[in-house]
C-alpha cells in the first residue's frame, strides 16, 4: 500500500512539474516584458495608453492596424539593399534554401505537434472503454503513436536549429528586425520548447508505470499538459508569420509600439491558429496512416497485419474527421484575407495565384477520391458487405461527375487552333462547369457522396433489427436522393438569378452536405442498434490497394499542406513584413507555378523520405531491443533570441 | 429487377445507336441536339443514361450467356467516355481539358474494377496471363508488347522533341490572353478624365433627350445573368427621338468605323475579321460587351489595342486608339448603338 | 392561380405545413402499423424531406438577407 | 544521354567503385545471389545518379525532360524492391509517393507559367522637388483620394476635407465653406473682415486668439490659408461655426493633429492644387512650407507619412475603436447633436434620440423606407440619409457615403449605441 501511495505522490509530483514548466515561460516573460517594452503592461489586453505627463519628451506613433497610439520603442524596419550586408547568399537562391529549411521544420513540427493530440484522444477512449481488450487495444495503439513521434521529435528540434541558422546568415537583416520585435516572444517560445520536450519525456517514461487507476487518470491529465503546451507553442509561432501577413503593433515605418499583444494579436493570428490546428490534425493523422501502412506491407504475420490494419484504420479515420472542417476554417482565414486587405484576396483567388488554387481543387478531389476508395475497399474485410459492393459503380459515376466538374478549368489552357475552333474563349458546354455555381455544386456532391460510402461502411456487417427498419432505409433513401437533388438544383438555379442573389446560395448546399453528414450518420446509429451481426470485421483482410490509398492519402496532405503553405507566403509579394518592411533581394520576385510544384515536390519527398528512414530505424530498434530507448535531449537547438 | 435492367438494355442500345448514327451521318446530326442554355446538365444527363444502358445491357449479355469480361468492360468504358467527349461535344473541347478528363475517366475505371476482390481478380486476369505467357497466343502477345512498348515510348519522345519539318503544322504556343483585363481606374480622354466608376454614358436619354438612367433601366426585361433589354422602337424612324435617336446616330458612326472588322451582325465577323488572329470580339457572344460595364468598353474603344494593361499581354489586339479619330461624344453613341443592336443591357457597378 | 400557386410555395408556412404534415403521417403510420409499408414509407419519407430542404433552403438564403424564391416571385 | 551519363558517373563514382569492389567480393567468395543483388544496386545507383544529375541540370530550365528524372526513381524504387525483399514495403511506397509527387509536379508544370513580376521601384514621395503641377496632383490625391476626383461626388482621400467642404462651383457645402477661389476670397474678404483683426489678434473673439503664443495674425493669402488649417478657431467664416457658439469656435479639426495628421509637405500638396487648379500661380514650396512653419511649432509637426494606405477605399473608422470616437472620426459630431458624447452638440442635424425618436418615424405616414425596427431605422439613415429625411431639415445635407467608408462593425457599433439613447434617460455608457 505504502508503495502505491509513493508512487501517487510521485506522480503527482510530475503533474505539478509539468504546470511548473507551463507556468515558468509565463512566469519569465512578465519580466521580459518589463524589460522589454519599456511600459508594456503585463496583462496584455490592456492598451498601451497614458503617460500623458511624458507625452513632450517620447515619440508617439499610430499602429498601422489597430490605430491606437503608442510610444516608439524599437527601430524602424530596415530598409534593405541587395548586398552582401543585408543579403549574404551562397551561389543559390537563397529564398529557396529558407523554403526548404522552413517547410521541413514545418512538417515533422505539426507531425510532432499532432501525434499527442491523438495519443491524448485514443488513450482517452482507452480509459472510458469498457471492454478490457479493447481498452488495452487503445492504450497500446496510444503508446505506438507517441513512440513514432518521439524520433521525429528530436529531428524537429534539429531542423529549428537549422532553420534559425539559414535565417541568420541569409537574411540577417530581416530577421534582425523581427527578432528586435518579437524578442520576448521568442524567449518564451524557446523556454516552452523546454517545456515541451520535458513534459513529453516524462509522458512517455511514465507510461508502464502510470498504468492503473489514479495514476493513469495523472498520466492522462499529463497528455492534456502537454497538449496545451503543444498548441501554445504553435500559436506563438503563427504569431510571427502572422505578424509578416498582417503586421499590427507597430507603426508605419515598423517601429515597435510597445504592446506585444497587438504584435501578436494580428488581423490573421486566430483565423491561423485554427486553420493551422486542424491542418496538423488531418496532416498527422495522414502521417501516423502511412506508418500504419507500411507496417501492414512489410508484416510478416497476421495478426501484425490484423493490428496495423486496425491503426491505419483509426488514424485514417481522425485524418478524415479533421478533413472535414478544414475547409470552413479555410473559408474563414479567406475572409479575413479580404477584410484585412481586398487586394490580397484578389490576388489569391483571381489574379497571380489563381493557378495554385487549381491544383489545390484538383488535391482536394483526390483526398475525397481516396479517402472514398479505402471505405470501399475496407468494405472487403467485412461478412456481409458483399451487398453494398455491387453498387459501388454507381457511386464511383456520382463522385467522378462532380470531380470533373471541379476542376474544369474557368480558363481553359488551348492552342490558338483551338481557340479558333471553339470560337471564343468561352465553351459553352463547358465554360459553364467553370463559374463557382457549378464548382459548389461538385465539391459538395463529392462530400455527400462520401458521407453515403462512411455509412454503407458502418453498416457493412450488420442488418438493423429495429422494427421501423424498412421505413428507416426508405426515408434514408430519399433523404439523400433529395440531398443530391437539392445540391444540384440549387448549382442550376445559381444560372438563373442575378450574382449578388447567387452567392448565398452555396450556405444552403453547404447545409444541404451537412444535415446528411449529422443527420443520417446519427439516424443510421438509431438502426443499428441491436443490430444483427452478419460476421466480424476481419482485420488484416483488407486489400494492399487500400493501403496504398492511405499512402496516397497521406502523400497528397503533404503535398497539399506544402502548396497552401507556399501560396499563403507568396501573397505578400514583394513584402518581408508587409507594408512595412521591403524585399529588395534579387529574389522579390513570384515564382512560376511549375517552379513552385517542383519545389514542393522535392521538399515532400525529402520529407518521407527522411520519415520512412526513421520508421525503418523503429522497426530495427523494436527487433533488437524490446523497450524502444532513444534518448537524446534536444531542445538546446532551438534558442534563437539568445544572439539578439 | 429484371424488367428494370431489360428497360436500361434498350435504352442503352437506342443511345449508342443514335450516337454513333449521328456521328457517322446515316441519321442528321442534330436528332438529339444539344440545348442551348441547358448543355451543362444535358451532357452529365446523356452520361447517365449511357451508364444505364450499359449496366443494362451488361447484365442482359450475361444472362444470355454471352458475358463481356472485366477486362474490355472497362477499356471499353474508357474508350468510349474518350471517344464521347472527341465526338459529341461541339464546339470541340480543348486538348487540354479532354486529357484532365481521360485521366480522371480511368482513375474511375479503375476504382470501379477493383472496388472488390473478385472484380479485381477478373479485370487483371488478362494482363498476367499474357504477362505469363501461358498460350502459344499470350506468348505472341508478349513477345509483341516487349518490342511495341518501347518503340512507341521512342516514336512519342521522338516526335515531342523534333522539330517540326517545314510545311508541317507547327503548333504555335499555347497564349493565355486575359480577353478583358482589369481597367484602369480612370483615363484621360480628350483632355478630360473619365472615372470608370462613376462615368455615365450620355446618351441614355429619356424621349425629351435628357439623361434618364431611370428611363434605360426600365426596358430591362430580364435580369439573370445576360440582362437583356426590351424590343422597342426603330431608331431609323426619322421621328425618333431622344435615345433612339442617339442610337441611329450610333449606328451610322459604327458602319462608317466598326462594322469592317466587327461584322455587319456584330458578331466580330466583318469584310477583314479573318485576317486576323484571334478574330475580333464577337458583342452579341453573351461573354463579351453583356458582361462588361459600358466605361469599360468606353475605354476599350478609345485606347484600344494599343492602351490595354499588362494582363492583357501579348497584345493580340489591333483595334485602332479611336480617340484618335472619334470624339468622345462619338464614342459614347457607338457604345450606346452596341448595346441596342445586341440586346444586351451593360453590367451596373453592383 | 398560378399565382395562388406561386404564392403558396414561395411561402415558408406552407413547407413548415407540409412537414408537420408529414411528421402527423409518421405517427399515424405507426399506430397503424403500416410504417413498414414500402409505398407508404415512401410518400412520408418524401413529404417530410422536400418540406425540410425547402425550409432549409429558405431560411438559410434569408438569413443572409436574400430571396430564395427570386426567379418564381419575377 | 551521353553527357548524362558521364555527369552522373563523375558524381557517383566513388559509391560506384564501392559496390564493384564489393561485387568482386562477393563473386569471389562464390555468394552468387548476393553478388547478383550488388549488381542490382549497381545499376539502380547508376540510375539515381543520372536521375539526381538531370535533375540538377533542369532545375531552373523550363525542361521537359525533369519528369525523366522522377520516372527514373520511380523505376529504380519498384526495381529494387523486387530484388531486395526485407525492404521491399519501404521501397514500393517510396516509389509510389514519387510516382505521386511527379505526377502533381507534372501537373504543376503543364499548367500555364506565370511568373510574378519585379516589385514596382519603391517611390519614395520628394515633394519638395516636384513641379507644381506634380504637386498639386499629390494634393488632389490626398484631398480626394485619387486625380481626377475632385469633380466626384462622394471620393475621399486621407485629408478627408470633402466630408464637411465643397470643392467646386455649385457643389453642396452646407457644414463649411465651398473652398471655391478661395485664393481670391481670402485677399479681398477674409484678410479684410474687421472681425478678423488682422496683427492684432489678442482682440479677436474667437476662442483661440492665436495659433500658438506669439505666432500672431495672418498677413498673406497663403499665410491665412495655412492659419485656418492649423487654428480653425482662429477665425470662423459667418455661419460656420459651431451651433451655439455664435461662431466663435469652429467644427473643423486641426489638421496637423490627429485623427487626420497631415505633414508640411502634404499640406503644401494640398494648398498648391487649391491654386493650381483655378489656374492661378501657387506660392513656391519653400514659401508653402515657411507659412506653415509660422503656425505650426516645431514640436507639432507629424512626420511625413508614406500616403499608401490612402485612396478612395480607407475607412474612416474600422469598427475596432470605441464609439465616441467612431462619432468623432466620422465627423457626425459636427452636425448632430448626441446624448452621452462628448462634443456631439451639432445642430445641423436633427438630435440622435434614436430610441424615443426612430419608432415614431417609422409610423410616420411620409415614411417610405423598409427599416420595421429601430436598428433597421438607424443603418437606413446612415446609410442611405435620403430615404427618411426629418422634418424641418434639408435633405442632402448628410454625406451618402457612410456606407462605403464605415466598416461593418463601426455601423453596427453606431447602431447599437443610438438605439439605447432615449429622451429624458440618461445616456448609455460608450463602449
Amino acid at each position: 500500500m505504502g508503495r502505491q501511495n509513493g508512487k501517487k505522490i510521485w506522480s503527482i509530483m510530475a503533474l505539478c512539474a509539468m504546470i511548473g514548466f507551463l507556468l515558468l515561460p509565463v512566469a519569465t516573460s512578465l519580466n521580459a516584458l518589463a524589460s522589454g517594452g519599456g511600459e508594456a503592461p503585463p496583462a496584455p489586453a490592456v492598451k498601451a495608453e497614458g503617460e500623458k505627463k511624458d507625452e513632450a519628451k517620447v515619440e508617439k506613433g499610430r499602429d498601422v492596424y489597430y490605430k491606437t497610439e503608442g510610444i516608439v520603442s524599437g527601430a524602424p524596419a530596415p530598409k534593405t539593399v541587395d548586398g552582401p550586408r543585408d543579403y549574404p547568399r551562397y551561389n543559390f537562391e537563397s529564398r529557396v534554401l529558407l523554403w526548404f529549411a522552413n517547410q521541413q521544420h514545418l512538417y515533422y513540427g505539426s507531425f510532432v505537434l499532432a501525434v499527442p493530440i491523438f495519443c491524448m484522444i485514443i488513450e482517452f477512449m482507452g480509459v472510458v472503454t469498457k471492454d478490457k481488450a479493447m481498452a488495452k487495444k487503445y492504450d497500446q495503439l496510444a503508446y505506438d503513436f507517441i513512440k513514432i513521434s518521439l524520433t521525429a521529435y528530436s529531428l524537429t528540434a534539429i531542423l529549428g536549429g537549422i532553420l534559425i541558422f539559414t535565417f541568420l546568415t541569409l537574411y540577417p537583416a530581416f530577421f534582425g528586425y523581427l527578432s528586435s520585435i518579437f524578442r520576448p516572444v521568442m524567449h518564451i517560445y524557446a523556454l516552452m520548447f523546454v517545456a515541451e520536450s520535458g513534459t513529453l519525456y516524462i509522458y512517455y517514461y511514465g507510461w508502464d508505470k502510470m498504468k492503473e487507476g489514479f495514476l493513469k487518470w495523472i498520466h492522462l491529465s499529463m497528455s492534456v499538459i502537454l497538449n496545451v503546451i503543444g498548441t501554445l507553442l504553435m500559436m506563438l509561432a503563427n504569431s510571427w508569420i502572422g505578424f509578416m501577413m498582417s503586421p499590427a503593433g507597430v507603426d508605419e515605418q515598423g517601429r515597435f509600439l510597445g504592446n506585444i499583444w497587438h504584435v501578436i494579436h494580428t488581423a490573421l493570428w486566430n483565423p491561423l491558429n485554427v486553420h493551422r490546428i486542424l491542418g496538423n490534425m488531418a496532416f498527422g493523422g495522414g502521417v501516423v496512416a502511412a506508418y500504419a501502412a507500411y507496417r501492414f506491407l512489410s508484416a510478416k504475420t497476421d495478426e501484425e497485419r490484423a493490428h496495423y490494419d486496425w491503426m491505419g484504420y483509426i488514424a485514417m479515420a481522425l485524418a478524415v474527421a479533421f478533413l472535414i472542417p478544414l475547409p470552413f476554417a479555410g473559408y474563414w482565414l479567406m475572409r479575413e484575407v479580404y477584410a484585412y486587405r481586398q487586394q490580397m484576396g484578389i490576388t489569391l483567388m483571381g489574379g497571380l495565384l489563381a493557378w495554385l488554387f487549381i491544383i489545390q481543387a484538383t488535391m482536394i478531389g483526390i483526398l475525397f477520391l481516396s479517402t472514398n476508395y479505402y471505405l470501399w475497399q475496407a468494405l472487403g474485410r467485412m461478412r456481409g458487405a458483399e451487398k453494398y459492393q455491387r453498387y459501388i459503380k454507381y457511386l464511383v459515376f456520382v463522385l467522378v461527375c462532380g470531380f470533373l466538374i471541379f476542376i474544369t478549368p474557368h480558363t481553359m489552357v488551348m492552342t490558338p487552333a483551338e481557340l479558333k475552333a471553339m470560337g471564343g474563349q468561352q465553351h459553352p458546354v463547358l465554360g459553364n462547369y467553370g463559374v463557382m455555381s457549378a464548382k459548389n455544386g461538385g465539391i459538395n456532391v463529392i462530400i455527400t457522396t462520401t458521407v453515403l460510402s462512411f455509412i454503407w461502411y458502418m453498416r457493412g456487417n450488420k442488418e438493423p433489427m429495429v422494427p421501423w427498419k424498412n421505413f428507416g432505409n426508405i426515408f434514408m433513401g430519399a433523404f439523400f436522393g433529395f440531398a443530391y437533388v437539392n445540391i444540384i438544383w440549387l448549382a442550376v438555379y445559381g444560372y438563373y438569378i442575378p450574382a449578388n442573389v447567387r452567392v448565398g446560395l452555396s450556405v444552403p448546399q453547404v447545409a444541404t452536405t451537412l444535415s446528411c453528414l449529422f443527420f443520417m450518420t446519427a439516424l443510421n446509429g438509431f438502426m443499428l442498434k441491436g443490430a444483427k451481426q452478419m460476421g466480424p470485421i476481419e482485420w488484416g483482410k483488407i486489400s494492399v490497394r487500400s493501403q496504398y490509398a492511405i499512402i496516397m492519402l497521406a502523400t497528397a496532405f503533404t503535398w497539399m499542406m506544402g502548396l497552401m503553405g507556399y501560396i499563403r507566403s507568396s501573397v505578400r509579394l514583394f513584402w518581408h513584413v508587409n507594408e512595412i518592411m521591403r524585399d529588395n533581394s534579387p529574389w522579390a520576385y513570384t515564382h512560376t507555378v511549375g517552379f513552385a510544384a517542383n519545389m514542393i515536390s522535392f521538399n515532400v519527398l525529402f520529407f518521407w523520405i527522411s520519415i520512412l528512414f526513421v520508421f525503418w530505424l523503429g522497426t530495427l530498434g523494436a527487433k533488437k531491443v524490446p523497450v524502444n530507448v532513444k534518448a537524446h535531449v534536444p531542445g538546446r537547438v532551438p534558442e534563437p533570441a539568445h544572439g539578439h | 429487377m429484371k424488367a428494370l435492367m431489360s428497360v436500361g438494355a434498350v435504352v442503352g442500345v437506342i443511345a449508342s445507336l443514335v450516337l454513333l448514327g449521328m456521328i457517322f451521318g446515316v441519321i442528321p446530326a442534330s436528332t438529339v441536339h444539344l440545348v442551348e442554355g441547358y448543355m451543362p446538365m444535358q451532357m452529365l444527363f446523356e452520361l447517365s443514361i449511357f451508364v444505364a444502358g450499359f449496366t443494362g445491357l451488361s447484365y442482359m449479355l450475361n444472362s444470355m450467356g454471352m458475358t463481356i469480361s472485366r477486362f474490355w468492360q472497362g477499356i471499353g468504358f474508357v474508350a468510349f467516355i474518350l471517344f464521347y467527349l472527341k465526338s459529341r461535344i461541339y464546339p470541340p473541347i480543348p486538348f487540354s481539358v479532354r486529357a484532365m478528363y481521360g485521366t480522371v475517366t480511368m482513375v474511375a475505371v479503375f476504382m470501379w474494377m477493383s472496388s472488390n476482390e473478385e472484380d479485381w481478380k477478373k479485370f487483371r486476369q488478362p494482363i498476367l496471363n499474357v504477362m505469363d505467357g501461358l498460350t502459344p497466343l499470350h506468348k505472341g502477345l508478349r513477345t509483341f508488347f516487349l518490342i511495341a512498348i518501347p518503340l512507341g515510348l521512342w516514336g512519342f519522345a521522338y516526335q515531342s522533341f523534333v522539330p517540326q519539318g517545314a510545311g508541317a503544322d507547327v503548333d504555335e504556343p499555347i497564349e493565355l490572353r486575359t480577353v478583358h483585363p482589369a481597367p484602369p481606374a480612370s483615363t484621360k480622354v480628350h483632355g478630360k478624365t473619365f472615372v470608370l466608376q462613376t462615368s455615365q454614358n450620355p446618351y441614355r436619354a429619356n424621349p425629351e433627350g435628357k439623361y434618364d438612367q431611370e428611363y434605360s433601366n426600365k426596358l430591362i426585361v430580364e435580369q439573370s445573368m445576360g440582362r437583356l433589354m426590351q424590343e422597342n422602337a426603330n431608331p431609323w424612324d426619322p421621328k425618333a427621338e431622344g435615345y433612339l435617336k442617339n442610337v441611329r446616330e450610333g449606328g451610322e458612326i459604327f458602319f462608317q468605323n466598326c462594322h469592317f472588322c466587327h461584322g455587319d451582325n456584330l458578331n466580330g465577323r466583318g469584310l477583314h475579321a479573318f485576317a486576323f488572329n484571334p478574330i475580333p470580339a464577337n458583342f452579341t457572344d453573351p461573354g463579351t460587351i453583356a458582361q462588361l460595364q459600358e466605361t469599360f468598353i468606353f475605354w476599350r474603344v478609345s485606347k484600344g489595342g494599343l492602351g490595354l494593361p499588362r494582363e492583357g499581354f501579348p497584345w493580340a489586339s489591333v483595334m485602332p486608339p479611336w480617340e484618335q479619330h472619334l470624339t468622345t461624344d462619338e464614342i459614347w453613341k457607338v457604345v450606346l448603338f452596341e448595346y441596342w443592336h445586341t440586346g444586351y443591357y451593360p453590367r451596373t457597378w453592383d | 392561380m398560378e399565382m395562388m400557386i406561386i404564392k403558396a410555395i414561395t411561402n415558408p408556412i406552407f413547407w413548415f405545413a407540409l412537414l408537420a404534415f408529414g411528421v402527423v403521417l409518421l405517427f399515424v403510420g405507426k399506430k397503424m402499423n403500416i410504417l413498414n409499408n414500402t409505398a407508404y414509407a415512401a410518400m412520408v419519407s418524401v413529404v417530410i424531406v422536400v418540406a425540410y430542404f425547402h425550409i432549409v433552403d429558405h431560411y438559410l438564403m434569408e438569413m443572409q438577407g436574400l430571396d430564395y424564391w427570386y426567379l418564381f416571385r419575377k | 544521354m551521353k553527357e548524362l551519363l558521364v555527369a552522373a558517373l563523375s558524381m557517383g563514382w566513388g559509391v560506384l567503385a564501392v559496390l564493384a569492389g564489393l561485387l568482386v567480393y562477393n563473386f569471389t567468395k562464390g555468394n552468387k545471389d548476393g553478388a547478383f543483388k550488388i549488381f542490382i544496386g549497381m545499376l539502380a545507383t547508376l540510375m539515381i545518379f543520372m536521375a539526381i544529375t538531370n535533375y540538377r541540370d533542369n532545375f531552373f530550365a523550363e525542361s521537359r525532360l525533369l519528369p525523366v528524372s522522377l520516372v527514373l526513381i520511380t523505376a529504380t524504387t519498384f526495381m529494387m524492391a523486387l530484388y531486395f525483399s526485407n525492404v521491399s514495403a519501404l521501397l514500393k511506397i517510396g516509389g509510389f509517393m514519387f510516382l505521386v509527387a511527379a505526377a502533381l509536379s507534372g501537373y504543376g508544370n503543364w499548367l500555364p507559367q506565370v511568373e510574378g513580376g519585379f516589385p514596382p521601384p519603391d517611390v519614395k514621395l520628394v515633394f519638395d522637388a516636384m513641379s507644381s503641377q506634380q504637386l498639386a496632383d499629390e494634393g488632389e490625391k490626398i484631398i480626394f483620394g485619387g486625380i481626377g476626383q475632385s469633380s466626384v461626388q462622394g471620393a475621399i482621400g486621407k485629408g478627408q476635407c470633402p466630408l464637411c467642404h465643397g470643392f467646386q462651383k455649385g457643389f453642396l457645402s452646407e457644414r463649411a465653406p465651398n473652398l471655391f477661389g478661395l485664393p481670391e476670397r481670402a485677399e479681398k474678404e477674409r484678410l479684410t473682415d474687421p472681425n478678423y483683426h488682422k496683427g492684432e489678434p489678442q482682440k479677436r473673439a474667437y476662442v483661440d486668439k492665436e495659433s500658438c503664443p506669439g505666432c500672431g495674425t495672418a498677413t498673406t493669402v497663403q499665410e491665412y490659408i495655412a492659419e485656418s488649417h492649423s487654428c480653425p478657431n482662429c477665425y470662423v467664416a459667418p455661419g460656420f461655426g459651431v451651433k451655439g457658439t455664435n461662431d466663435k469656435e469652429s467644427p473643423m479639426p486641426k489638421i496637423h493633429k490627429p485623427p487626420i495628421s497631415l505633414s508640411l509637405p502634404e499640406l503644401a500638396a494640398v494648398d498648391t492644387w487649391l491654386y493650381v487648379r483655378e489656374g492661378r500661380e501657387a506660392p513656391s514650396y519653400e514659401d508653402i512650407i515657411k507659412s506653415y512653419e509660422k503656425f505650426v511649432p516645431e514640436a507639432d509637426r507629424p512626420k511625413q507619412q508614406d500616403d499608401k494606405a490612402a485612396g478612395p477605399t480607407q475607412l474612416l473608422a474600422d469598427g475596432t475603436e470605441p464609439v465616441d470616437q467612431i462619432f468623432a472620426k466620422g465627423q457626425c459630431v459636427v452636425c448632430h447633436t448626441i446624448p452621452g458624447i462628448p462634443g456631439a452638440t451639432g445642430t445641423q442635424g436633427p438630435k440622435l434620440e434614436e430610441g424615443t425618436n426612430a419608432p415614431n418615424r417609422i409610423h410616420d405616414p411620409a415614411y417610405k423606407g423598409t427599416a420595421k425596427n429601430t436598428q433597421e431605422y438607424i443603418m437606413e439613415s446612415v446609410v442611405l440619409p435620403s430615404t427618411y429625411v426629418v422634418k424641418g431639415f434639408p435633405d442632402n445635407l448628410m454625406p451618402k457615403i457612410f456606407g462605403q467608408k464605415l466598416s461593418a462593425g463601426a455601423l453596427k457599433k453606431i447602431v447599437d449605441y443610438l438605439s439605447q439613447v432615449k429622451a429624458g434617460a440618461p445616456p448609455p455608457k460608450i463602449s
